[in-house]
C-alpha cells in the first residue's frame, strides 16, 4: 500500500462468473468465430475464383470475385424472381404467423372457454409430427385445390404454427399480467380490443423472436417448395437447387447464390438482433 | 395452362441437356407453342419426379429420365405415355439395342421413353502419371495393356509397384460397376423379378476383383463424385477413371487446369454403357401429342449430333453415331483423343442387359459394400455378404 | 355517485368458501376500507364488485341496479389496482384517456377531462411521458387519474398504494382522501395496512377468513373492537391480550375481575354495559397506549412488565416484555408492549409497573373470542 | 430440429388452475342472452385459424399417412394398394435396419442433446458476467441459427472431408493420420452430432442467460460470502435454479433429436445417398423413412415408421411431462 | 466480535460518486444502522464492507486488519439480504450449514452450531424443509440462522424486514434486536426506514446523495438534527419546515424569530447555543408531537393550521393543513401537520390554533440546511 487514498479500477462484483476469469474473452471469441464461420465462407468463397474451392489449406481470405459471380448467378436462374418469390413466401408466412399465432397464444393464455385444456394438447401434440412423411398427401391435396406451382401452397400449410401457439402463449402468460387485462376490460374493451390494446404492445419482443424464427424457417425451407413450386416460380431455396444442377461442382456459383440469398436475413438480423435476443432470454426467465 | 393463346410446353430436365437453341427453333415452326424448361439437380430432379407421379399431378409434359432411374420407372409403365402408341416403334431400329430395352416395360410392350444420350465406357488416363511410372502413353500402347480387367488390374500392381504416390484408380465402385456394365445378365434373371444379386457368378467375380484390386492397394480410396473426389482430379492423385462419354465433361469442368494430361484408352473387358438418358411423356400430361412432337424432334439424329458437338453428350442415335461428324470427333482436353471414334464403337456393339424395378437400389448396396471395403477394411467376404442382404431387402 | 351493496356474495374454490355471505352496502359518497390480513378475500370482494369475478352466489347492487351480471365495463366502475396496470405502451395522455376513447367520448371532452385532472393530480408536465419514465408516486398518481376521468359512478381501489415506500405511503394516502373527499364520489377501498385503515376510511369494514369481523367507524373498531380479532388488528402496537377470570363476589354481588393475584372491581357504570360470558373466563385486551406509569384515580388493573426490549421512537417509546399470567400459583407469563413517552425512564431488563384503568380495559369472552360488550351499546356506539 | 420454445409443461396445470379462477362453479341461471353467446364464442374464433389450418395441412396428411401405413403401396402404383392391417409395423420390429435407425437416433440424441446442453450452460455463464461487447457476443452465438443449410452443408463437408477436410489437414500438419469421419460408427456420429451442437448451442445458451438473470443476483452474493468458487456457485446456486429451463430444453431438444434429419441426410455427401453411410451408421429413423418411402417407394412402410416416431415421441414428451411434474412437486413447484 | 471501520471510501459509478469518502466505524458489539432515502448508496456501502464490491478508493477495515482486497469469504462477515437469498434447493438446515460445508468444518461441530442456532429462533422443527415451504417470518429467520452459525465477526443486514409485512415486521424487528443483544455480535444495518432505525440502533448513520450527514445515538438525531434533511428523515410524520427570520432586535438587543406576522424573543439559554447564521433567513423545524393546543408557559410559537384531513389512527389523531408564513403582506402558506390527542376536538376544514414552545424548534441555516446549533453542543450531546 502506497498512500491513504489508493485509487483502483477494480469495480467489478465479485459474484457470478467472475472467475471464468482471463480466459472467457478468447472463449467467446473463438465460440463467435466458430459460429460465424459458415456465414463467412458462404460470402468468402464466391468472391475468389472456382480453381481455389478444394485447396488445401483453403483459402481464408476473400478476393474481388464476388459481384462477378454474383452477376453469373442472375445469368444462370430467375434469382430476382426467386427473391421476390421468397420475400413474398417468407414474409406472408411471417405476418400470418405472427397474427394467428398471437391470437390463439392470446386465447389459450388469458381466456376461459370449454374444452381449452384438450385443445391445447392437441396443438402440443402437433408438433411431434414428423413433417417428411405427411409431404405426399399434401402434394396430392394441393394439386386438388389447384395450388400446384402457386406460392401460396408454400404458404399456407405453415401459416399457423403449433410452435408458435405454443411459443405465444408462454409469452402472453409471461408479458401480459392479468391486471392489466382487468384494467382494459374495466375500460370497455372487448376481447378483440383487450388483445389489440393490450396484449399486443406487450408481446412485441415475443414477436420479434418468433417473426426472426418464423422467416428463417420459412427461407431455408427447400424440400417442401422444391416439390410444390418449380424452376419457373422458385423460391431462393429452388433456384439454388437449380444452380447446383450443372455438370460440375461449381461452389463459388452455389455460395454465390447462397450469400445473396443470405443478404436479406442478415439485414433483417442487423435490425431486429437485440430485439431478438432479448426476446428469447426474455421468453425463457420462467421457462 | 395455356395463356396468351398459345399452348405451354414444359420439360423437366437435370443437368446440361443444352436443349435451349432447340426449343427456340421448335416454337419457330411452332407458332402456338411456348416451351418451358425447368433444370434441376440431378437427385432432386428425379426425386420430385417420383412425388409428381405418385400424387398423380404436378409433372412436366415431358420428364427427362436418367439410365440410374429408368429400371425403377418403367416397372410402372401405366404412368408414362406409350410412345409406341405415338410413333415411336420406328424409331427403334435407329437405337442400339441395350438403349431400346432399357426403357421398354418388361412386357415389350410399353416404349416410355426415347433415348438422349448413350455413356459407351473407355478408360480416361493421365498420360503424364503413367509414364512417371515408366508406363506407356499412347492410346493405343495403353489400351494393349489391359484388354481384360485382370490385365487391368496387374497393369495398377505394376503402377503401384513404381510408388510413385499415386494411385492407379481413382474409387473401387467406377471400377465395379464398369464390369457389372458390361455383363448380360447382372441383378436381375432376364426378363424376370427373380433377384439373382447373391446368386450370379458374374457379380461375385466383379466384386471379388475389386475387393482385391482395393486390398492390393489400387484404389485412391476416394467417394466417386464427392467434393474430394473432384479435389483429388485436380491434385491427380490417380491415373486411370473409369470413363463414361459424360465423364469428359466432368474432367474437363473440375479440373480445367489438367488439360492435355490426359487420353483415353479402351475400357478393359469389352464395351459398357453407364449413363445416359430418356425423354418421357408422363400419363398425366395434358399436351401428349405435342410432347411427343417435342420429343422426337429433341431425339431425332440430326440434332442428336448438334448437341453432342456443342455439349460432349454422347449420341444414341446409330445415324448419329455413325456420322462421320461424330466420329472424326477428336477432343483436345484429352491430347486430341479420337473420342468419337472410341464412345461409338463401345455403344454400338453393346448387347443388352435386363434390369429389373430395383436395380438402382441393389446398385447401390453393392456399392456400399465395395466402399466397406475401401473405407472401413471390411473383408471382402463379409462386405458380400452384407450386401447381398441390404440388396436382396431393398428389392423385396 | 352511486351506493354499492353486496347482498349475501359467497364465492367458492374448489368447495373452501373464499367468502361467505358478505352483506355490505358502501353509502354515496363513502369512502368505504375494506381491511383484513393477507387471504382474507378482500381481493375477491373488490373484484367481484368490479364484475371481473362472478360470485357463486348472491348479488351485487350498484346504484340499486343489480348488476350481477352485468359486465365490468358497463357498471360504471373506476378501478385503481395494486400495481397501477398502466398500459405501458400509452403515454400518460393515451392512459388517461383510453376508456374515454373507447366510449367514443368526443374529443374536446376528452381533452376537457383530461386537462382537469391532470391539473388536480399535478399531472400536466408529465402528459406526454410512458409509465417506464415515471416514478412510483407519478404512477400512482396517473392509476388515479385514470380512474377520474372516467367520472365514474365508484371507485375500486385495491392496495393502492403498496408499491410506495414508507415517505411517499404516508403522503399518498393524504392526497387520495383529500381528493376523494373533495370528488365526492363513493369509494371502496381495500388495504391490509390499519394505518391506512385509519386515516384514510370513513367507515371501516373488517374481513377475515372471508367474514365480516366487524363494520363501523374508524373510531368504533378502535374504542370498541367487536372481537380479539378486530381488537388485535386495528392500532399499532397490536392490543396486548392477557387472560382474566370474570366472576361475581360472592360477598357483595359486585363484579371482579381477577388477572393474575390481583382482584379489581368491575365499576357498576362498565358492569350494566357488559354482556354476561358465557363462562367466567376472560380475554382482556389493553391497548399499549392505554397503560400508565403514575397510578390512576379510577380502579386500574397493575402490570409488571420484565422490559427485554426498549424501542424508542422519539415521539414515544415502546416497551416489550413479559407480565406475569394465570393465577399466582403458576409462573406463567404473557407478553407485553407499552407506549410510553418518550421522557420515561425505562432500560432494557428493568422492571416496570404499569396501571390501565378498568374503564380503558376491552373484556372478550375467551371461548369465542367475541366482546362482552352489550350489543345494543355496540351498535349505538 | 424443431426450433425450442420456452414453455414449461409442468406449468400447464398451475396454469389451469388460475384460468379456471376466472369463473369459479356458479349456482345461478345460466346465460342465454345473445350478447352473452357471441362473447362466450370469442375464443374459439380466435383459435379457429390454427385448426382450420392443421386440420387441413397436418391432420388430412397425417391421417392419410395412418391409413398408408395398414396397406402395402408402391408410391407410383396408387391404385395397387393392399390393405394388410398392422403387417407393416410387425415387418417393422423383426427389420434390422429399423433397430438400427433406432439405435443411431437415440445415440445421436445422446451425443448431441448432452453437450449441446452442457456447452450452452457453460457459454451463458460466461455471457452472464460483466461483458464489453455483450450483445455482439449474444448476436453472434445466434448465428448458426439463421445460417443457410447450403452453406452449412458446404462448409461441415470441407471441415469433415475424409482426407482433403480442414481437420485431417490440422492433422497431418501435426503428423497424424488424416480421420475418415463419415466411415467411422463413431466418427460419423460425432461429425453429425457437432454440427447439430453447433447449430443449437448458442440458441439454448441464450434461453439458459435467460433464466440465468432470472436468478437473484443476491444468491450468488451469498454464495460467495459463504466462501463458493464461481464453479461451485454454477453448481450449487445456477444449476439448480435453472434446473426446470434445463429440463425444458432438453424436452424439445431430444424432440427434435428424434426428427432428426437434415445433419445425417447432408452429411452423407455422397450424391443422392440417403442410407446414412455405407454400414447405415448414421441413417436415423427419418432418414430411413425417407429412403424407404421415396427411394425404395414403399409408401406404406414409410408411414409405419412416421407413426412410430410420432407416437414415441409423445411417448417420450408425455414421459418428460410427467417426471418434470413429478419433481417439481415434491420440491414444492417448479420455478 | 470485532470492530468495522471504513476510510475515505469514495465509489464512482460512471463518474458519478454514489459514494463519497464515507468515514464510519461500527464499534465493537454496536448495533449501527445505516439509514438513508433510495439510492442514497447504503446497500454499496454494504456490499463494500462485504467484500462485493470494491472501492474506487479509499480502505475497509476489520477488526483494525485492511480488508480491503481480501475476498469476501475470507472477511469473516455474514450477510442477510433484503430477499433473503436462501438457497431455495436446500432444506433449511443445509442453508444454514452451506458456509461451514465449505469451511470444512467436521460434521459434529456443524451439527452442534445449527442445533443451537435453530433452538435460538425456533427453527428446530423447520429443518428438513426447503425455504418454499416457509412463511415470511421464517424465511426470515433462517437467514439469520445462517449467518448466525457461521459466528462471524460482524453481521450485515441489508434491509432484511422490508419483505415482511407490517405485523410481522414489528415482531420481527424486535426478535433481531433482543437476538444482536444477547450475541453481542457487531452489526451494520442498512434500512430506508426510519422507525426500524429509532427502535433497534445503538447509533444510527444518516446518508443522503453518498455522504454521511450525520452520526449518532436514535435519540441525538431525534433531539438535535444536524440538518434539514435529518430532521425531517427522522420522526414519523415528519418535521414541519416553516420559513423564519432570526435577526437581534435593535431595540433590545434580544434575538427575535419572526415567523409570519409574530415575533418571539429567544431566550439567552437557547441563544448562547446557537451558531451565527449566515444570513437572517431561516428553516424552522417543528415536529409534529411538539405542539400543543393550550398555550404554554414558555415563550411559544402560534400556527393557525386551516386542517384540510384528519387522519383518527386511534392513539393519536394527525390534523393536516396550511399555515401562512412568509411576511404578513404575503398570501403564502406552508404544509403543517400536528400530532393531536385522539380526544383533541377537530374536524377537517375547521380552524386550529397551535402552540410550539420555543425551546422545540429546530432552527436551521436556511441557505446550508445546517443546524444552527453549535457544534460543540452538537458533539456533547
Ligand atoms: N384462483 C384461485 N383459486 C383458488 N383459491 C384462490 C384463488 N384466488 C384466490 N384464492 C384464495 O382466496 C383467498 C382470498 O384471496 P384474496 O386474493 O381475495 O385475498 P386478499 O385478502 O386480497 O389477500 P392479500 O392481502 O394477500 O391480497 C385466499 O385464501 C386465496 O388463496
Ligand atoms: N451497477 C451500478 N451502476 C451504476 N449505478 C449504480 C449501480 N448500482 C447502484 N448504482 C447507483 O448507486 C446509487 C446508490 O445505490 P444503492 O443501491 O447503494 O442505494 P440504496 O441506498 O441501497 O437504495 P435502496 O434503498 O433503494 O436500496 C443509486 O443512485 C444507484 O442508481
Ligand atoms: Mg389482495
Ligand atoms: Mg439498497
Amino acid at each position: 500500500m502506497t498512500g491513504p487514498t489508493r485509487v483502483s479500477t477494480r469495480r467489478s462484483t465479485r459474484g457470478s462468473g467472475e472467475g471464468s476469469g482471463p480466459l472467457r474473452y478468447p472463449l467467446l471469441f473463438a465460440v463467435v468465430i466458430i459460429s460465424a464461420f459458415p456465414v463467412y465462407w458462404t460470402f468468402m468463397i464466391p468472391s475468389r475464383t472456382n480453381d481455389v474451392v478444394g485447396q488445401l489449406p483453403p483459402p481464408f481470405l476473400p478476393g474481388g470475385h464476388f459481384f462477378e459471380n454474383a452477376a453469373r448467378v442472375f445469368d444462370t436462374v430467375n434469382f430476382g424472381k426467386a427473391l421476390m418469390n421468397s420475400v413474398i413466401v417468407a414474409g406472408s408466412i411471417t405476418l400470418s404467423t405472427l397474427l394467428f399465432c398471437s391470437l390463439a397464444g392470446f386465447a389459450f393464455a388469458k381466456l376461459n372457454f370449454r374444452g381449452r385444456n384438450a385443445l391445447l394438447l392437441v396443438v402440443v401434440s402437433t408438433m411431434m409430427v414428423p413433417v417428411q412423411l405427411g409431404i405426399i398427401p399434401l402434394y396430392i391435396e394441393m394439386q386438388e385445390l389447384g395450388w400446384g406451382n402457386r406460392l401460396i401452397s408454400v404458404v399456407l400449410p405453415t401459416a399457423v404454427t403449433a410452435f408458435g401457439v405454443v411459443f405465444m402463449r408462454q409469452s402472453v402468460i409471461q408479458a401480459v399480467p392479468d391486471e392489466l387485462l382487468e384494467a382494459g376490460r374495466m375500460d370497455g374493451c372487448g376481447t378483440l380490443r383487450l388483445y389489440w390494446h393490450v396484449a399486443l404492445p406487450a408481446l412485441r419482443p415475443a414477436m420479434a423472436v418468433l417473426g426472426l424464427l418464423t422467416f428463417m424457417q420459412a427461407w431455408n425451407d427447400f424440400m417442401w417448395p422444391l416439390i410444390v413450386l418449380n424452376a419457373e416460380n422458385p423460391t431462393v431455396q429452388v433456384a439454388l437447387s437449380t444452380l447446383a444442377s450443372g455438370h460440375y461442382r461449381d461452389n463459388t456459383l452455389v455460395l454465390a447464390g447462397t450469400a445473396l440469398g443470405t443478404i436479406p436475413v442478415l439485414v433483417i438480423f442487423a435490425l431486429f438482433g437485440r430485439q431478438i435476443i432479448g426476446g428469447i432470454m426474455e421468453g425463457a426467465v420462467k421457462g | 395452362g395455356d395463356d396468351g393463346g398459345k399452348t405451354k410446353l414444359t420439360i423437366n430436365t437435370f443437368g446440361v441437356f443444352g436443349y435451349t437453341d432447340l426449343y427456340r427453333e421448335f416454337e419457330a415452326s411452332h407458332p402456338d407453342v411456348e416451351i418451358v424448361e425447368t433444370v434441376s439437380e440431378y437427385n432432386d430432379h428425379h426425386n420430385n419426379l417420383v412425388n409428381h407421379l405418385a400424387a398423380g399431378s404436378g409433372a412436366a409434359d415431358v420428364e427427362a429420365v436418367d439410365e440410374g432411374f429408368i429400371a425403377q420407372l418403367k416397372a410402372t409403365p401405366e404412368q408414362f405415355v406409350n410412345l409406341n402408341d405415338l410413333g415411336a416403334s420406328d424409331r427403334e431400329s435407329d437405337y442400339p439395342a441395350f438403349k431400346w430395352s432399357a426403357s421398354l416395360s418388361a412386357d415389350g410392350r410399353t416404349q416410355i421413353g426415347l433415348g438422349t444420350d448413350v455413356g459407351g465406357l473407355a478408360m480416361c488416363y493421365r498420360t503424364d502419371l503413367l509414364e512417371a511410372a515408366g508406363l506407356p502413353s499412347d492410346p493405343a500402347a495403353v489400351s494393349a495393356l489391359w484388354p481384360t480387367w485382370d490385365a487391368y488390374f496387374k497393369t495398377g500392381r505394376d503402377f503401384a509397384a513404381k510408388n510413385t504416390g499415386v494411385k492407379f484408380f481413382d474409387a473401387g465402385t467406377n471400377i465395379y460397376n464398369a464390369q457389372i456394365f458390361q455383363l448380360d445378365e447382372s441383378y436381375y434373371a432376364t426378363g424376370t423379378s427373380d433377384v439373382i444379386v447373391g446368386s450370379n457368378p458374374k457379380v461375385k467375380t466383379a466384386f471379388d476383383a475389386t475387393a482385391k484390386a482395393i486390398s492390393d492397394g489400387l484404389s485412391a480410396g476416394l467417394v466417386a463424385f464427392e467434393d474430394e473426389w473432384v479435389t483429388a482430379m485436380k491434385e491427380g492423385t490417380f491415373a486411370t477413371i473409369t470413363c463414361p462419354a459424360w465423364m469428359q465433361g466432368y474432367i474437363k469442368e473440375n479440373a480445367p487446369e489438367t488439360a492435355g494430361k490426359w487420353n483415353i484408352a479402351e475400357i478393359p473387358g469389352g464395351s459398357g454403357n453407364w449413363g445416359g438418358s430418356w425423354l418421357t411423356i408422363p400419363a398425366q400430361s395434358d399436351h401428349k401429342d405435342l410432347a411427343y412432337e417435342l420429343v422426337s424432334f429433341l431425339t431425332a439424329p440430326e440434332q442428336q449430333t448438334r448437341i453432342f458437338k456443342e455439349t460432349g453428350n454422347f449420341p444414341s442415335s446409330v445415324t448419329s453415331i455413325k456420322d462421320s461428324a461424330v466420329q472424326s470427333f477428336t477432343n483436345p482436353f484429352f491430347d486430341d483423343a479420337p473420342t468419337g471414334k472410341i464412345f461409338g464403337e463401345s455403344a454400338i456393339s453393346l448387347e443388352p442387359q435386363y434390369q429389373g424395378s430395383k436395380h438402382g437400389a441393389i446398385r447401390q448396396a453393392m456399392e456400399h459394400g465395395i466402399q466397406r471395403i475401401e473405407q472401413e477394411n471390411q473383408a471382402a467376404d463379409k462386405a458380400f455378404s452384407e450386401s447381398v442382404d441390404e440388396a436382396e431387402r431393398a428389392a423385396r | 355517485m352511486s351506493t354499492i351493496e353486496l347482498r349475501d356474495v359467497t364465492l367458492t374454490y374448489d368447495d373452501r368458501p373464499t367468502l361467505e355471505s358478505l352483506n355490505l352496502v358502501v353509502e354515496d359518497g363513502e369512502f368505504l376500507v375494506l381491511i383484513g390480513p393477507s387471504g382474507s378475500g378482500k381481493t375477491t370482494a373488490l373484484r367481484i364488485v368490479a364484475g371481473l369475478l362472478a360470485p357463486t352466489a348472491g348479488q351485487v347492487l350498484v346504484g340499486g341496479r343489480d348488476v350481477t351480471d352485468v359486465p365490468p365495463a358497463d357498471r360504471d366502475l373506476a378501478m385503481v389496482f395494486q400495481n397501477y396496470a398502466l398500459y405501458p405502451n400509452m403515454t400518460v395522455r393515451r392512459n388517461m384517456e383510453f376508456a374515454l376513447r373507447l366510449a367514443k367520448v368526443d374529443r374536446a371532452e376528452r381533452d376537457r377531462r383530461v386537462t382537469a385532472a391532470a391539473e388536480i393530480l399535478g399531472l400536466t408536465d408529465l402528459l406526454d411521458r410512458r409509465p417506464k419514465a415515471l416514478s412510483g408516486g407519478q404512477r400512482q398518481r396517473v392509476a388515479m387519474g385514470r380512474a377520474i376521468v372516467r367520472q365514474p359512478r365508484a371507485f375500486l381501489m385495491d392496495e393502492p398504494l403498496s408499491n410506495l415506500d414508507a415517505k411517499l405511503r404516508v403522503r399518498v394516502r393524504g392526497e387520495i382522501a383529500r381528493l376523494q373527499r373533495s370528488l365526492g364520489t363513493t369509494t371502496l377501498y381495500v388495504t391490509h395496512d390499519q394505518t391506512e385503515a385509519m386515516t384514510m376510511a370513513d367507515r371501516i369494514a373488517v374481513l377475515h377468513d372471508g367474514r365480516l369481523q366487524q363494520l363501523g367507524t374508524p373510531d368504533e373498531l378502535f374504542s370498541h373492537p367487536a372481537n380479539v380479532f378486530v381488537a388485535t388488528f386495528i392500532g399499532s402496537p397490536p392490543t396486548n391480550l392477557v387472560p382474566g377470570l370474570l366472576s361475581e363476589s360472592p360477598g357483595t354481588g359486585s363484579l371482579e375481575l381477577r388477572v393474575g393475584d390481583q382482584t379489581v372491581e368491575v365499576p357498576a357504570a362498565i358492569r350494566a354495559g357488559l354482556a354476561a360470558p358465557t363462562g367466567t373466563e376472560v380475554t382482556i385486551g389493553v391497548r399499549p397506549h392505554d397503560v400508565q406509569t403514575e397510578p390512576p384515580a379510577d380502579p386500574a388493573l397493575i402490570f409488571d412488565v420484565e422490559v427485554d426490549l426498549i424501542e424508542r421512537l422519539g415521539t414515544e417509546t415502546l416497551a416489550h416484555g413479559a407480565v406475569p399470567s394465570g393465577p399466582p400459583t403458576s409462573p406463567e407469563t404473557c407478553r407485553f408492549t407499552a407506549a410510553l413517552d418518550p421522557r420515561t425512564p425505562v432500560t432494557s431488563g428493568g422492571k416496570l409497573r404499569l396501571y390501565a384503568a378498568v374503564d380503558r380495559l376491552h373484556l372478550f369472552d375467551s371461548a369465542t373470542g367475541e366482546t362482552l360488550r352489550r350489543r345494543a351499546l355496540l351498535a349505538a356506539a | 430440429m424443431t426450433i425450442a420454445t420456452p414453455a414449461h409443461p409442468a406449468e400447464t396445470a398451475a396454469e389451469t388452475a388460475a384460468a379456471a379462477r376466472e369463473t369459479p362453479r356458479r349456482r345461478r341461471k345460466p346465460h342465454t342472452t345473445f350478447r352473452r353467446i357471441g362473447r362466450a364464442t370469442v375464443p374459439y374464433w380466435l383459435i379457429a385459424p390454427f385448426f382450420v389450418i392443421f386440420t387441413a395441412f397436418g391432420l388430412f396428411p397425417m391421417l392419410y399417412t395412418a391409413w398408408i401405413s395398414l396397406t402395402d403401396r408402391d408410391m407410383l402404383r396408387p391404385g395397387a394398394a393392399k390393405f394388410i392391417g398392422l403387417g407393416n409395423y410387425t415387418d417393422l420390429f423383426s427389420d434390422e435396419f429399423f433397430w438400427n435407425a433406432v439405435g443411431n437416433t437415440f445415440l445421436l440424441m445422446a451425443m448431441s442433446s448432452v453437450p449441446q446442453l452442457a456447452f450452452a450452460l457453460i457459454l451463458a455463464h460466461i455471457l452472464n458476467t460483466r461483458l464489453r461487447a455483450r450483445t455482439l457476443f449474444r448476436m453472434g452465438v445466434l448465428l448458426p441459427n439463421i445460417t443457410s443449410i447450403v452453406a452449412v452443408t458446404i462448409v461441415f463437408s470441407q471441415i469433415f472431408g475424409r482426407q482433403f477436410g480442414l481437420i485431417s489437414w490440422l492433422l497431418d500438419t501435426v503428423g497424424l493420420d488424416p480421420i475418415n469421419w463419415q466411415a467411422g460408427e463413431w466418427t460419423s456420429k460425432i461429425a453429425i452430432a457437432s454440427m447439430v451442437i453447433w447449430r443449437w448451442t448458442g440458441y439454448n445458451a441464450l434461453i439458459y442467460l435467460g433464466a440465468m438473470q432470472a436468478i437473484p443476483k443476491e444468491h450468488f452474493e451469498a454464495a460467495a460470502m459463504d466462501g463458493a468458487s464461481t464453479w461451485r456457485q454454477l453448481w450449487h446456486i445456477t444449476l439448480p435454479a435453472l434446473r426446470p429451463t434445463i429440463a425444458f430444453t432438453a424436452l424439445i431438444s431430444v424432440i427434435g433429436q428424434i426428427q432428426l434429419f437434415t445433419e445425417p441426410l447432408l452429411f452423407d455427401n455422397s450424391p443422392g445417398s440417403v442410407s446414412g453411410g455405407n454400414s447405415h451408421q448414421f441413417q436415423t429413423l427419418a432418414l430411413l423413412l425417407y429412403e424407404e418411402s421415396f427411394r425404395l417407394h414403399n409408401f406404406g412402410y414409410g408411414s409405419a415408421i412416421a407413426w412410430v416416431m410420432f407416437l414415441v415421441t409423445m411417448a417420450l414428451a408425455a414421459g418428460a411431462y410427467f417426471v418434470t411434474r413429478g419433481t417439481s412437486r415434491l420440491t414444492g413447484g417448479s420455478r
